[in-house]
């Protein structure tokens, strides 16, 4: 038996701005539908993107430059790339302990995809790499 | 994402609509605090018509939490599966002072239960 | 020119106990000195790996299940896998609140290495590579 | 790891010898809450012989410092280049309730004008 093969390439840049993300879910839920994802994981890599967007915009200290959301189908997973052009630094304690929240954005993109890449681009900034794997028989 | 605010057995209710995230979280987080710093007991978010959540919304729910924990407790009302996926994942379903029910005669019962203790 | 080439591949099985990382440590020790990192860079490795051994010790919830580690010298990069048998979990927030530190180890982790890698292994468990790039000429 | 105690000033040092990681760390959580409770401004860890600390050294230095920062500072001794490098990265050396010294008298001099203030 012979898998029917749809292996795609897509990307969307978006400006620096968590105002962006809603509209980064729409291209990740499309992109979704494409790879016949069913709904819970398309939740999954929603939050998974949304979280990795959140955080370039928010951590990599690159006011105004865009953020790079790459998808592409093949070998029976869905990828999805976030590259920003800023740099990988941790928050600075001074301020530290008012910070409400526990960092869950790394953890959780792990918790729901089934591989989480992280790299520094040579030139500066991250590259997240999310994939999941898609429902037998693979569609790519 | 859209909020309003209503009651039940005397108890604040948020309703919310649409998606939060970590551009709208902050506008959710405002309307918390502005009842926690009534010094209610207990408030209610009634989250039927949200879609989405991420930890955007996770880290307003736990600092609630936090602050509510001594005095009484956060409930939920109707979590879609995903985001009541998202709140086992995350270690909240577990959580004692947060409680999630599945409808607003639910939420009220809970409500009149800890009027009475 | 050619590069001399000393790819290699070593491992270490060490018990799920935090008294371990003393002596995974003389091992990421060992495999940096044959893949000629400087100290620095050792440093970093050690750390990296310590991190990401501590937390299959303390996390993935396989009291008994052994921790596994993996060094290997290729395609220009000195790279360290850990497995282990658990399941990747993120904490309960019950006890949430009084947790003192910041969830450091992951973040740690990005900050220091060239790549990280984190996939769920089929059987269950959680699989973490982490990788630096050896200072050219490449040694493997 | 190894510790042993001693004064500077007035001031409580924890020399500390070793590497202190995930396996180690509660030994120097425990010698430091015991200064801790007594009221101390200050806290002194003297690491010129650490060779290694990772975030299990790093979250006990945390919690000393949220402790000790509304009535004084962390002082520490003689970190090594990876040691220092490791402050750099996690955000300790933007603290300014965090501070390093080359060596002893560098402390000293900091405690003698922080007991005239
Ligand atoms: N793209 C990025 N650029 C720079 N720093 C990042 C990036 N992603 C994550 N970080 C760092 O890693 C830390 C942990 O990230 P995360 O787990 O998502 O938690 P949070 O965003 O809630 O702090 C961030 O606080 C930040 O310091
Ligand atoms: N190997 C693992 N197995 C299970 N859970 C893990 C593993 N590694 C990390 N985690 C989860 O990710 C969270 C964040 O890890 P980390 O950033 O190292 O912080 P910390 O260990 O300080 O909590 C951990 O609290 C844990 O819930």
């Amino acid at each position: 038996m012979t898998h029917s093969h749809i292996a795609f390439s897509r990307s969307i840049t978006v400006q620096p701005d968590t105002s962006q993300l809603y509209e980064v879910r729409r291209f990740v839920e499309s992109v979704a539908a494409d790879a016949t994802l069913d709904s819970e994981r398309t939740f999954d890599l929603m939050v998974a993107v949304s979280e990795a967007c959140a955080n370039a915009v928010e951590h990599s200290g690159s006011p105004g430059l865009p953020v790079k959301v790459k998808a592409a189908c093949r070998g029976g997973r869905l990828v999805i790339q976030i590259c920003d052009y800023g740099g990988f630094r941790l928050p600075s304690t001074a301020n530290g302990f008012q910070r409400d929240h526990r960092g869950l954005g790394l953890p959780l993109m792990v918790a729901l995809m089934d591989e989480v890449r992280i790299a520094k681009l040579s030139g500066g900034g991250t590259k997240v790499t999310l994939s999941v794997k898609l429902p037998a028989p693979a569609l790519c | 994402m859209e909020l309003s605010t209503s009651e039940l057995a005397g108890t604040p209710v948020i309703r919310i609509r649409g998606e939060i995230d970590h551009g709208n979280a902050s506008t959710l987080s405002t309307a918390i605090d502005d009842l926690l710093n009534t010094e209610q007991h207990v408030i209610i978010l009634d989250v039927t018509q949200v879609d989405y959540m991420d930890s955007g919304g996770i880290s307003v729910l736990l600092s609630a939490l936090r602050r509510l924990r001594e005095r009484g407790w956060l409930g939920i009302i109707n979590p879609n599966a995903n985001v009541q996926r998202l709140f086992q994942i995350v270690g909240l379903a577990l959580d004692s002072s947060f409680r999630v029910f599945d409808d607003n005669a639910a939420a009220e019962q809970a409500l009149r239960e800890t009027a009475r203790t």
